[in-house]
């Protein structure tokens, strides 16, 4: 990877919740202008708050960012506001929905709209491409978002973010709750972004065999610590990510019945 | 390091649900106990206990019960005072109206009143919730003060609707010096602390606390929620009912509605708020709080402002002490927004991380 | 030199500091002019402030506080009838003498029960008895009060309920309606009260207000129509806070005056006003010296220097004195006229003669009305009338002394 | 009948003034989730502040004209309270993002008590004038249909008409601007609505000045009646019944919420009152509320209460 | 296979129909639950499942139809009831108790179970402590089972998803229910953490016995653990059978499952 294209760069950082809980010890991480890059890991191991200290959003959840640096274009942005960042393009999609409970759908969706300046038109477009994304959005537009259900509120929140125009989606775990049809779609529609309208991508994901699908990189996260990374190609090939993370051992897929029950888990770092 | 665990097992599970399974905590409990029996009567003197220890101690009991309410069975209220004024005045018609009725039999009876009155106030929160509740509460706040004002026979048909009482007796010791009434106060309320504690700890505590964080879900595992709100509005009333009735007979000695108005709630919620939800020990951190800190404030200022040679005027006192103490509470909310006891609970895990930072 | 301690309960902020800050001003502004004269026989007097807010826990807590500060409080000066009662049962404990000039319990004017407590120069129920007098003069007589109606606007506190008993006596012996319409704390809130009026329409409206209730009654009755010469206020609703904004609608409002009224030329303003104010010593505005609340401040301060005075008589001139020899000092008060003009007083008030059995010590009032820019007495002096009053304190200071089991001090103990 | 006439009116008149602080709690619960103790602060500090510029101004600049100093005093009291709610984003607010409810409410009452303090501090603690020109005088009305006719207060009149005036103007900025709709989501997630861009500071503050400004209304027409001083603050008591009736959410609810706990306790106080050694009013307000509550647990308006798994 | 033996009817639901307003959630849905199984119900987004399942533990009531349990009849059926019948749950948008730590979390589903009254368990000493030790006994059982030890004393609102999806099981385990519900227990893991869950309920399954109805998106989990599927379509029954014959039914894999699987 060249240093020339790099939009997002993530120094060496520390996190701390709380003053005293350590979860981040020290994640690097870059993601190239145009790429899609792939965060995974397992319960815990930090992917989210990496995604919350580069959008900003630590703060509200006591957490804080005490060493390393972030930087978007070559500028720090530690300290900007996730508004500042919005403006800049880069929009989270937070895990575990957080839609408008009270406002209905398409007014939640419009909120995505928020800091764009050009023009009604254009945020009208926009709002067709969502629905066209999504149609059973469009079907529920005038419901209350905390009435609608689990799958219907994970698009509502990211089509939400699309409203926003955004250069850089930060996507915190897209596919929880859906359905394997709209898995499908919403990785389809990540794809399709960012080869038409060449948005970049950061990626957390449970669903590791899609992720790998779908992007071109792949950073594996343990315990607050970046254990392997690398083409999306090649870790879906390596022996450990495929036991591990995608369930396949020795070439074939296991069936569910058959987990054992004594601890397999290999760890890379305690 | 001053916590260093390292070396100690628990063998059992009662072990583990001690009270305070640390044996470090458990001992600077019982020190802090000991040397409040022992230690403060040899050290202070009438004004610390008069004006300080007893009502801090007393309106620590009063925030017990509000925390009962508010912290762990997440019901907002703004109705504390009335419950204090049902315990006081029905502590002092048992008082006065039943021969022989000892003191501590009367303010225990108060209550017990003041609970009963607790549920009766309490029913709307089945339906209603929130802030919507808090306000609501007002309800039986305004209706009491109301009442105790002018309802002649609560109050033994004073013209003033002023009532006292004499100093009480326990089994033959009369409570009269300041000494005497804080260590009544303090034997109170270390057994109701410990109750509370007992209380929220056993499962009658885990449905408050279930119901507090998620209702539906509290009920989808078989609580209901009419039986946890109102047994948290009955023990939260029966504690502001006690605290109430030694307010008025042990602290005060001659009152008035006003001295269970509507401030006294909102102090009461402050205190909860301030010092910690959900935690016991927040009750007596918010107390200490919200007593202490405007006396200390207005004794401290001019001297403060002596320091810099001015000479602060007593109204400015009394504006900046309200000042500071706006700011203190934003200050301390900002810092910790879940409380004292909370600050204190991380300053807790510091040390036994300490000296590494993590 | 010696000191003598005065804890001073006051009120500058809340919904009273209005009121409660020109009293304090005058409270204080005398005992600084006593140091400027040179003290009591050679004594200082120190004071030190504690703000109540009006509210009786916090001023329970700042008697507390204060009590035992610099060797012991002299005598506190709770400015709240609601604080003295609370304080009423604490002070007999600690031996320090209770002063509420024109406040407090009316019964406590009897000192063989209530030895603490001074309600010098007037009480409530004398004020609401001369007030009654004063419609009878205007109607032509007792008789001629049948059948009238007297509204009662008091403050829902032991201060405003204070009245009600002597009204209600007073109501059977001569065949008037008292009508009672009790205000919650802080007062603003009298919308409904005075539709009552308006519908009952009662001959004559007493306000027993205080702090912004006052201000908000009057306008109020402006607001409804009612006719401001028709009401009376007791002492504590007839100050300049009390109709200076509501400005010309206050016009013909009347009160009862605690004998003075705002007293800008009286002598000892004149005299406060060269030695403190002039050399930037003074208390509070410039302006308000003078004005009738500053005036009840001085009045109860000079009230109480006095009576250390008397104490020094017999306990020692130039001797920082006790509690206990204050309360003797309080119970033997005799401030003649002469001693009056020589303190600056001369026209302010008549004078004061109080004795162990009676805490008040004279009980003569008149009324003054608002002419939209000052206060001027409208009215001659009346005196409570003895025959009313005195059953009335015995019966119930009789039945005070029953509940606490306090026996009642006779001449005899008085001579000791 | 003509009696309960004048009841009744004089009931919708308070009420129109409850509505007009209740307004200002509205505004901010809707628009940040934050229920607004400091509310009947801001009454007074903004009343204060009027009342002593009035006074002020004219004595600065040698003038002699009551218009002009009002107008003078106004503008300026609109510009300190929008420093107000400049600072409250930037000293509280901003280091609370993402709190619960009760920490929120518990800050709002921290600085209740520091503009208590402060706005006694530099206006002080007396009764002071606020002279907008509002007639004091009543007026007969229908004196031909009713005996004595109906006794109106012009002032009150007056009053209700400039808080209609404000409510429409409010219920426009909050239907017809997109601001509107940025508002309510940052009420219902504080950290929702910033991963989507929506600055909290600018939002917060542009709603603290909103209510800010409510609340100098609100402190003048209340201070013309009542004069400005402290008891000022304790006007909001007498609004809470009436948020709660309306919706905390709802500007109309705080109308209609207005209007029925006005009647409501004047009608008691005026006729249940004798008979139970008046005072009622205040606990039959809030009693009211609360009946209301049991049926609708959000109020007349409020948005529905969202509980499911 | 183990030694379970798939049962009787236990849970058999009647022509349920359930609206909110103009949505119609389920329209006149019928199935049936046997003793001992595994029953899943898949369906798109907002097909209506979890409405099923608030439908059949009293959460929601259905304006039509009816569910027998055990052969009684229930026509209103609320939380409550349902708790004491011996229905658990666990829930698509975590609902534990956020205050509390996992122990507690899991203690609160030993609730009906515990005895003493509230004098008693103010004094603690007593019959309160001897049940609190007693229920701890069961719920570290359970702790035990699910491998969650070294978090019990960690406040739930900390945990990562899925650590809290674990203890939204344990919770509903610790009911010692007969029939489990369960939302949507797998979102959110990844392969590894998803086979753990599976080894769960199957463990559950096999060794007190318990019916499972299982809710979940991943076709491999559904295909491979349970032993009959409900499939729902925006409110409709469109299919239901073993997994083999639904994966067969051409309207499921044209509402659902999509081509590729
Ligand atoms: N607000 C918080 N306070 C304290 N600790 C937290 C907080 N949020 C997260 N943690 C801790 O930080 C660690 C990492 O959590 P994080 O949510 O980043 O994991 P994750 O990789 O996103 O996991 P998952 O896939 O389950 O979402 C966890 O151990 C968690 O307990
Ligand atoms: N309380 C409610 N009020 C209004 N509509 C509701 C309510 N609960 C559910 N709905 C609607 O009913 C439909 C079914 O919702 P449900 O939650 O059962 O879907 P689901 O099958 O669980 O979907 P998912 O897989 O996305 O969780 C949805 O369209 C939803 O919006
Ligand atoms: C200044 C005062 C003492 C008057 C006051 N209202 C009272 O309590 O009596
Ligand atoms: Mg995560
Ligand atoms: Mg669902």
């Amino acid at each position: 990877m060249t240093t020339a294209n790099i939009l997002l760069n993530v120094n060496s950082i520390e996190v701390i919740y709380n003053h005293v809980i350590l979860v981040l010890k020290g994640v690097s991480l870059s993601v190239p202008q145009g790429s899609i890059v792939a965060l995974l890991g397992g319960n815990g191991a930090g992917k989210t708050t990496t995604l919350r200290a580069v959008s900003n959003l630590l703060h509200g959840e006591r957490g804080a960012v005490t060493k390393g640096s972030i930087e978007c274009r070559g500028e720090r942005i530690e300290a900007l506001t996730p508004a500042d960042l919005v403006k800049r393009g880069v929009v989270q999609v937070m895990e575990g929905r957080h839609c408008f409970g009270h406002l209905t759908i398409e007014e939640n969706l419009m909120t995505g709209s928020y800091t764009r300046t050009d023009g009604k038109a254009a945020v009208a477009q926009t709002l067709e491409k969502v629905y066209n994304y999504f149609p059973r959005l469009k079907t529920r537009r005038t419901s209350q978002a905390a009435y609608t259900s689990g799958g219907e509120q994970q698009m509502c929140a990211i089509g939400r973010a699309l409203m926003a125009n955004p250069t850089m989606v930060l996507l915190d775990e897209p596919s929880m709750g859906l359905a394997p049809q709209i898995v499908d779609e919403v990785f389809g529609i990540v794809k399709d972004l960012n080869q038409r309208e060449k948005v970049t991508f950061l990626l957390a994901e449970q669903n590791t065999n899609m992720a790998l699908r779908y992007a071109d990189f792949g950073y594996i996260l343990e315990n607050g610590r970046v254990v392997m990374e690398g083409a999306a190609a090649e870790l879906a090939n390596n022996e450990d990510v495929k036991e591990f993370y995608l369930g396949i051992s020795s070439g074939e897929r296991k069936s569910f019945r058959e987990a054992k029950h004594y601890r397999r888990r290999k760890r890379w770092l305690a | 390091m001053f916590y260093r665990e390292n070396g100690q097992f628990k063998t059992s599970y009662q072990a583990d649900q001690q009270l305070f399974s640390i044996p470090q905590d458990r001992w600077a409990i019982l020190a802090i106990i000991a040397f409040a029996f022992f230690g403060i009567p040899m050290l202070v003197d009438e004004y610390m206990f008069r004006a300080i220890l007893v009502p801090f101690l007393i309106l620590s009991l009063a925030a017990l019960g509000v925390n009962i309410l508010v912290g762990y069975c997440g019901q907002i209220t703004l109705g504390a005072g009335a419950s204090m004024a049902v315990g006081a005045y029905a502590a002092y018609n048992f008082l006065i109206r039943v021969d022989g009725m000892p003191a501590l039999g009367a303010i225990l009876l108060g209550g017990l009143v003041a609970a009963a009155a607790g549920i009766v106030f309490g029913a709307p929160s089945l339906r209603v919730r929130g802030l919507y509740l808090a306000v609501a509460t007002l309800a039986a706040q305004f209706f009491w003060d109301w009442a105790f004002l002018r309802i002649k026979w609560f109050t033994n048909n004073a013209s003033s609707g002023s009532v006292s009482v004499a100093d009480i007796s326990l089994f033959g010791w009369t409570i009269d010096s300041p000494t005497d009434k804080y260590l009544f106060c303090l034997g109170v309320l270390v057994v109701f602390s410990l109750m509370a504690k007992n209380l929220v700890r056993g499962s009658i505590g885990r449905q408050w606390m279930a119901i507090r964080d998620m209702d539906v879900a509290a009920t989808v595992i078989g609580i209901r929620p009419m039986y946890a709100k109102l047994t948290a509005f009955a023990v939260s009333s029966f504690y502001l009912g006690v605290a109430g009735a030694l307010w008025g007979m042990i602290n005060l000695g001659s009152w008035e509605p006003a001295a269970f108005s509507i401030d006294r709630s909102f102090s009461l919620l402050f205190m909860v708020i301030i010092g910690g939800m959900g935690a016991i020990s927040g009750s007596f951190f918010g107390a200490a709080f919200i007593v202490i800190l405007p006396i200390f404030l207005n004794q401290m200022l001019p001297l403060i402002g002596g320091l810099f040679g001015l000479e602060v005027s007593i109204a400015l006192v009394s504006h900046v002490e309200i000042m500071v103490f706006g700011a203190l509470i934003v200050f301390f909310l900002i810092v910790e927004p879940h409380g004292i006891a909370r600050l204190w609970a991380t300053g807790r895990e510091k040390l036994r991380l300490w000296p590494f930072p993590h | 030199a010696e000191e003598q301690f005065f804890p001073v309960l006051a009120y500058r902020t809340g919904a009273y500091a209005p009121n409660g800050t020109p009293w304090a001003n005058g409270f204080v502004d005398y005992m600084k002019l006593t140091n400027a004269r040179g003290g009591i026989n050679g004594v200082k007097m120190i004071w030190e402030e504690c703000e109540t807010g009006y509210a009786t826990d916090r001023g329970v807590e700042c008697y507390e506080r204060l009590k035992g500060k610099h060797g012991g409080a002299t005598a506190v000066q709770p400015l709240s009838t609601g604080i003295t009662f609370a304080l009423t049962e604490k002070a007999p404990v600690d031996k320090i003498p209770v002063i509420t000039a024109g406040y407090g319990r009316s019964e406590s004017q009897n000192g063989a029960v209530f030895g603490w407590n001074f309600p010098l120069v007037g009480t409530y129920w004398m004020g609401a008895d001369v007030l009654v007098q004063h419609i009878a003069k205007k109607e032509g007589g007792f008789d001629k009060l049948k059948g009238k109606k007297v509204a009662l606007v008091y403050h829902d506190s032991p201060y405003g309920k204070e009245p009600i008993a002597l009204l209600q006596e007073r109501a059977k012996m001569h065949g008037f309606d008292v009508q009672l319409l009790p205000v919650a704390h802080p007062g603003v809130e009298q919308k409904a009260t005075w539709l009552q009026i308006r519908q009952s329409k009662p001959d004559y409206v007493f306000l027993w207000g205080w702090g912004v209730m006052n201000a908000t009654s009057i306008k109020e009755a402006q607001a409804t129509g009612y006719p401001r010469e028709k009401m009376y206020g007791i002492w504590w609703a007839g100050a300049e806070p009390d109709v200076k904004d509501v400005g010309d609608g206050a016009k013909g409002y009347n009160a009862l005056a605690m004998q003075h009224g705002a007293e800008p030329n009286a002598k000892v303003i004149k005299e406060v006003l060269e030695k403190l104010h002039a050399k930037g010593q003074g208390t509070g505005p410039k302006e308000e010296v003078g004005q009738v609340l500053y005036m009840r401040g001085l009045i109860s301060s000079m009230l109480q220097v006095e009576a250390v005075r008397v104490a020094q008589s017999r306990y020692g001139k130039g001797k920082r004195i006790t509690g206990e020899q204050m309360r003797w000092g309080l119970e033997n008060i005799n401030l003649d006229q002469k001693s009056l003009d020589g303190l600056g007083f001369a026209g302010v008030m008549r004078p004061v003669q109080t004795s162990c059995l009676d805490h008040m010590g004279s009980a003569w009032a008149r009324i003054h009305t608002w002419d939209g820019k000052k206060w001027n007495f409208t009215s001659d002096w009346y005196q409570g009338d003895e025959k009313v009053l005195r059953p009335m304190v015995m019966l119930a200071s009789a039945k005070y002394a029953e509940e606490k089991k306090i026996k009642p001090r006779t001449p005899e103990d008085c001579k000791k | 009948m003509s009696f309960f006439l004048e009841t009744l009116l004089g009931g919708l008149m308070s009420g129109m003034l409850y509505s007009l602080v209740a307004l200002g709690f509205v505004l901010i619960y809707k628009a940040s989730g934050v229920f607004n103790f400091a509310q009947g602060a801001m009454v007074l500090f903004a009343a204060l502040s009027m009342a002593r510029f009035s006074e002020w101004i004219p004595e600065w600049l040698g003038m002699d004209n009551l218009f002009m100093a009002n107008v003078l005093a106004f503008a300026v009291s609109v510009a300190i309270m929008f420093v107000v709610a400049w600072l409250i984003e930037r000293l509280v607010l901003r280091h609370l993002v993402n709190q619960e409810g009760a920490t929120l409410l518990m800050a709002t009452l921290g600085i209740a008590y520091f503009l208590d303090g402060v706005g006694q501090t530099v206006f002080g603690s007396d009764i002071y004038k606020i002279d907008v020109g509002m007639p004091k005088d009543p007026v007969m009305m229908l004196e031909s249909v009713f005996e004595g006719g109906i006794l109106i207060n012009k002032e009150d009149f007056v009053a209700a008409f400039i808080s209609a005036m404000l409510v429409l103007a409010l219920t426009i900025f909050f239907q017809k601007t997109a601001t509107g709709r940025a508002l309510r989501a940052v009420a219902d997630d504080h950290q929702a609505a910033q991963s989507i861009g929506i600055p909290l500071g600018r939002i917060w503050v542009i709603v603290w000045c909103v209510a800010g400004i409510t609340a100098l209304v609100a402190g003048i027409i209340w201070g013309s009646k009542l004069g400005a001083q402290f008891s000022l603050s304790t006007v909001a008591l007498r609004a809470l019944p009436v948020v709660i009736l309306g919706g905390l959410t709802s500007v109309p609810g705080a109308i209609l919420g207005g209007l029925i706990i006005g009647v409501g306790e004047k009608l008691s106080e005026v006729y249940l009152g004798p008979y139970v050694g008046g005072g009622i009013e205040i606990w039959f307000a809030y009693m009211l509320a609360l009946v209301f509550l049991l049926f609708r647990p959000q109020g007349l308006f409020g948005e529905k209460i969202i509980d499911r798994v | 296979m183990s030694g379970r033996k798939i049962g009787e009817v236990i849970l058999d639901l009647k022509n349920i129909s359930l609206s909110f307003g103009g949505v119609r959630a389920l329209q006149n849905i019928s199935f049936n639950v046997l003793e001992h199984e595994v029953r899943a119900i898949i369906g798109p987004n907002g097909a209506g499942k979890s409405s099923m399942l608030n439908v059949i533990n009293g959460v929601y009531r259905p304006q039509e139809g009816e569910i027998i349990l055990r052969g009684e009849h229930f026509a209103n059926m609320n939380s409550y009831k349902a708790a004491k019948a011996g229905l658990a749950r666990t829930f698509q948008n975590i609902a534990l108790f956020k205050g509390m730590s996992v122990l507690d979390n899991i203690m609160t589903g030993r609730n009906l179970k515990m005895q003493a009254n509230m004098l008693q368990q103010a004094i603690w000493w007593g019959p309160a402590q001897r049940e609190e030790l007693e229920h701890r006994a069961k719920v570290e059982e359970i702790i035990d089972f699910l491998e969650i030890q070294h978090i019990r004393k960690i406040p739930v609102g900390r945990l990562p998803y899925g650590l809290q999806k674990r203890v939204d099981l344990a919770r509903a385990l610790a009911m010692e229910p007969q029939i489990l519900l369960l939302d949507e227990p797998m979102a959110g893991m990844n392969v590894e953490e998803k086979q753990d869950m599976c080894r769960f309920i199957l463990d559950v399954n096999d060794q007190f016995g318990t019916t499972v109805v299982l809710i979940e998106h991943d076709m491999g989990v559904v295909m491979d653990i349970s032993d009959r599927v409900v499939v729902l379509d925006y409110g409709k029954k469109i299919g239901d059978g073993t997994p083999d014959e639904v994966r067969a039914n051409p309207d499921v894999i044209s509402a659902y499952l999509g081509a590729s699987h």
